[in-house]
């Protein structure tokens, strides 16, 4: 049976070029990077090397970034690091409904603490608007968090745009960049933003390592307390592996970028077609076109996503129904709602993210195999009106 | 994460379709929590459940465990068939995982609802009304 | 030149059967393990069996082991996740005056909560006893915190004795075990702890990964908020490769404990007395029996340890001069202090910790090497008593 | 972390010593901060270092900007040796670690310090006290 992997949203292999450069960190390079002694200056002289590489990534100075055990680690840091080192300004922050859950997830902790949160609400397509921001702000707003990319539909916020009206505003702004990374630009002056969060196996790094880039001058309190590591930001022994393969994956998938970008939007759009085509009832969640190249979001009318899940892993096919946390839930993606997707057909929503070696065979595969399982399952649902099937 | 009993019965269920001149039906759950199941009876005159089907929206565990009431009632007595439980469901499939217990608690309330729906429609024609 | 390393307690190399182990789920078996596909299912089964492996390790359930992004984490999330899940019942905590900065760092992080801690001193060997602990317990006290071995000076706590104290007042205890892994006995049943840190990276696993056991019934909050991972105490996609190399670490060495013990000591004991023997002035800090089978930390007079430190690294020696983290700075070692060693002997305190890769041959070279470097410092030192020189 | 010169001083200093009819001596730091170094010097007619010596107990930086200070100001004037910074030391060993940098002040200071010793004794002998 074939394998095809789409869902690499959820997570990503690691390259080999970049398994290559984290092997020696394992058991050659191996000391500890506070030591003053070789062994410690081999591994310092690799997190150095690895930090200036991201920098020039985003566009930062080294000292900007903040290496954690991954992308919600990142995202806790920013945001509870930052309204917690803040408070004396002001106590409310402004996110949105489509967060990923480690962004909602710390400002509903915030809010048990005395913080008032504003849940942004979104447009069908899951953007946020600038003006819609402007109009949020309050005097004692300190923190706006808004994702660059989201997860589940791909839409793409406008970050520039709503990091202004932050600037305008002193207010400070975070943007989870999970999903973006190695995908969008992460230059973050361009950007506008005091913070960004990455995580590596999100663009074919390892997982368990991340990064926080905080714009100089941005004050968090710790997450983690001890050691030194990472300027007072995070202690604990470093992940010098984790680091290096992090620096690695980010500098390789930014080189390849436009290239990479290019190829899987022609196989996104290909399969959307193919999709629309071979299915009644189906329709694409997101933006039309500021989405990621990477994200196609269906609704598929009338069916279940995790029994669709289901059926197509028999057929050796990875996909996701909402995001990969979330797929186990009960619960319909926060993220549909939010768009204003009705309960029972949020239900039936089916992501497919490609990736770089995704080819037009997993594609044509997919639509295959597909359209008999939605058959299937349409026989079986009590909510399909049998002999009235009707295009959209 | 589903028992193989589990994915045989979600992917071959036996049991799916609907009875045109039921005796009796039954509809469990919502759209807002993602299952939707719907069980037809046919009972035979010593109360036996002569044929039963269902459809079903919903997750792997949902179809299972519709298809495995089914199994495990036809040809039963209605009373024998009201014995079954969520957690006789649940052991008939070799488990389930904890946050999908509560599916087979919707097909066994299902069953009785189409019990009840039968039992209901008995009345009203002895009744005559 | 030879190389060799004596600062295991700083950090190990991964052993090649960790490497090994690991090395399948960074590109081969990368899926995340909230998917239902195959490729979750895969990496779900990794962690559910690494979980189990440390379960025995441990003597306790699989659902009592969160993995952690290090031994600080663990830290971390045992105190300030016990301390502000449980602050309804008392906001009075006990740790040492001895504990790793990860430790410490988070008492003081709470003492600006609004908590009080009582750093309980130590006597000349670094001890903390029943009778002490007993007498500082408060109505308010919710949780003692003692590190299991010290990091520094080796000392081994009476955790049994001091557990059984808290048991009794009804208050829970941790103990920060990261440098027990390996070496000392884990079973929490045994210890009668109600939490338990370790860190991968110091019993020859992968850095970036440890864990906290947890007692059932141990309410926590969590660091990280988002993804339900690791039953909601730690969201993040899981470091697969990085819980393996645990597990598998954990698991050989504790296979190997008792042989390996058995033959660092003997080094150790030789290591020694061959520095009383050639150097004079030279006092061992620590408990001479109740400590680590690899740790040897001496303090030797009229020379301070960063000197020495690098001159022995020019010799190709990895040592240090307490503990790996602060051996960049500037304050004497806050162990030996509290060990009533006087600061200009504290400064010059040097740690020779022995690994299973350790010989004979290694503590021959250091002992040749070492004497001269002394003598050096000595003749450039304005504390030496010149001619006068006097044994200990 | 230390430059190769830093490494150069510390490991090979060439002013280690002590002289024992010194002109004047200066001492400066403490053994809690865990560096103390002293530092001879004897002055010639011209009033220049004709010799210079140190004792350091400490990290590699006090020990290196021991060495490099004495380097420094040997046959030097008292007025150009009082020039001497902890900026200036720090540069003539391409740079410290941040945390180090107090290590050049403290063997600056050391330095104006013997010269300051050297200068009582000579007013104490011109004054004849
Ligand atoms: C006793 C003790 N606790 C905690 C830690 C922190 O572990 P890690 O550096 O892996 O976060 C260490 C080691 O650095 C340690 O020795
Ligand atoms: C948008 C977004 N933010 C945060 C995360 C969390 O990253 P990680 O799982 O690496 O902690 C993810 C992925 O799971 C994500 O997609």
């Amino acid at each position: 049976m074939r394998s095809v992997y789409l869902d690499h949203a959820a997570t990503t292999p690691v390259r080999p070029e970049v398994l290559e450069k984290m092997l020696p960190y394992f058991s050659e390079y191996f000391g500890n990077p506070s030591s003053i002694y070789k062994w410690g200056r081999e591994t310092r002289a690799a997190i150095d090397e690895a930090r200036e590489i991201v920098a020039a990534q985003l566009g930062c100075t080294p000292a900007e970034i903040v290496f954690t055990g991954g992308g919600s680690e990142a995202d806790n840091l920013a945001i509870q690091g930052f309204a917690l080192a803040n408070q004396s300004k002001g106590k409310h922050l402004i996110t949105t409904a489509v967060e990923h859950h480690a962004v909602i997830d710390t400002a509903k902790y915030l809010e048990k603490l005395g913080f008032t949160v504003t849940y942004l609400p979104v447009d069908e397509y899951g953007l946020v608007s600038p003006a819609q921001l402007e109009q949020a702000l309050r005097p004692d707003t300190i923190l706006v968090s808004v994702m660059y990319a989201n997860n589940e539909v791909g839409t793409i916020m406008p970050i520039p745009e709503l990091a202004q009206v932050c600037q305008k505003a002193g207010v400070a702004f975070h943007t989870d960049a999970v999903q973006a990374g190695g995908v969008l630009d992460l230059n973050v002056e361009k950007l506008g933003v005091n913070m960004l969060s990455l995580s590596a196996h999100k663009f074919y790094g390892p997982k368990g390592v991340g990064l926080l880039y905080h714009r100089k001058g941005t004050r968090l309190d710790s997450l983690i307390h001890g050691g030194g590591q990472e300027r007072g930001h995070r202690a604990g022994t470093e992940n010098i592996a984790g680091i290096v393969g992090l620096a690695t994956a980010l500098e390789l998938a930014n080189q390849e970028r436009e290239e990479t970008n290019q190829r899987v939007k022609g196989l996104r759009d290909q399969l959307i077609l193919g999709l629309k085509d071979r299915i009644s009832e189906v329709k694409l969640n997101g933006h039309p076109t500021q989405r990621l190249p990477n994200n196609v979001n269906v609704s598929i009318r009338y069916v279940e996503g995790e029994s669709l899940l289901l059926n197509l892993d028999m057929q050796g096919i990875a996909a996701s129904s909402g995001s990969a946390c979330t797929s186990g839930s009960l619960a319909a993606s926060h993220v549909l709602l939010a768009m204003g997707i009705p309960h029972e057909i949020a239900h039936g929503s089916l992501r497919l993210t490609l990736g770089r070696e995704s080819t037009a065979a997993d594609i044509q595969y997919l639509l295959e195999v597909l359209p008999p399982i939605v058959d299937k399952l349409r026989a079986m649902s009590p909510l399909f009106p049998e002999g009235e099937e009707k295009d959209v | 994460m589903y028992s193989e009993k589990v994915m045989e019965h979600f992917m071959n269920p036996r049991f799916v379709g609907e009875i045109s001149d039921a005796d009796g039906v039954g509809t469990e759950g919502n759209p807002v929590c993602g299952d939707i199941m719907r069980i037809f009876i046919k009972v035979d005159a010593e109360n036996r459940i002569a044929d039963i089907k269902f459809k079903t929206f919903g997750c792997g565990a949902a179809i299972a465990t519709s298809d495995m009431v089914c199994e495990m009632v036809l040809g039963k007595t209605l009373d024998e068939a009201l014995q079954i439980t969520n957690a006789t469901v649940a052991q008939a499939l070799d488990g389930l995982p904890p946050n999908k217990l509560h599916c087979s608690n919707l097909a066994a309330d299902a069953l009785h609802k189409a019990i009840a729906d039968f039992k209901e429609r008995q009345v009203t024609l002895e009744t005559g009304a």
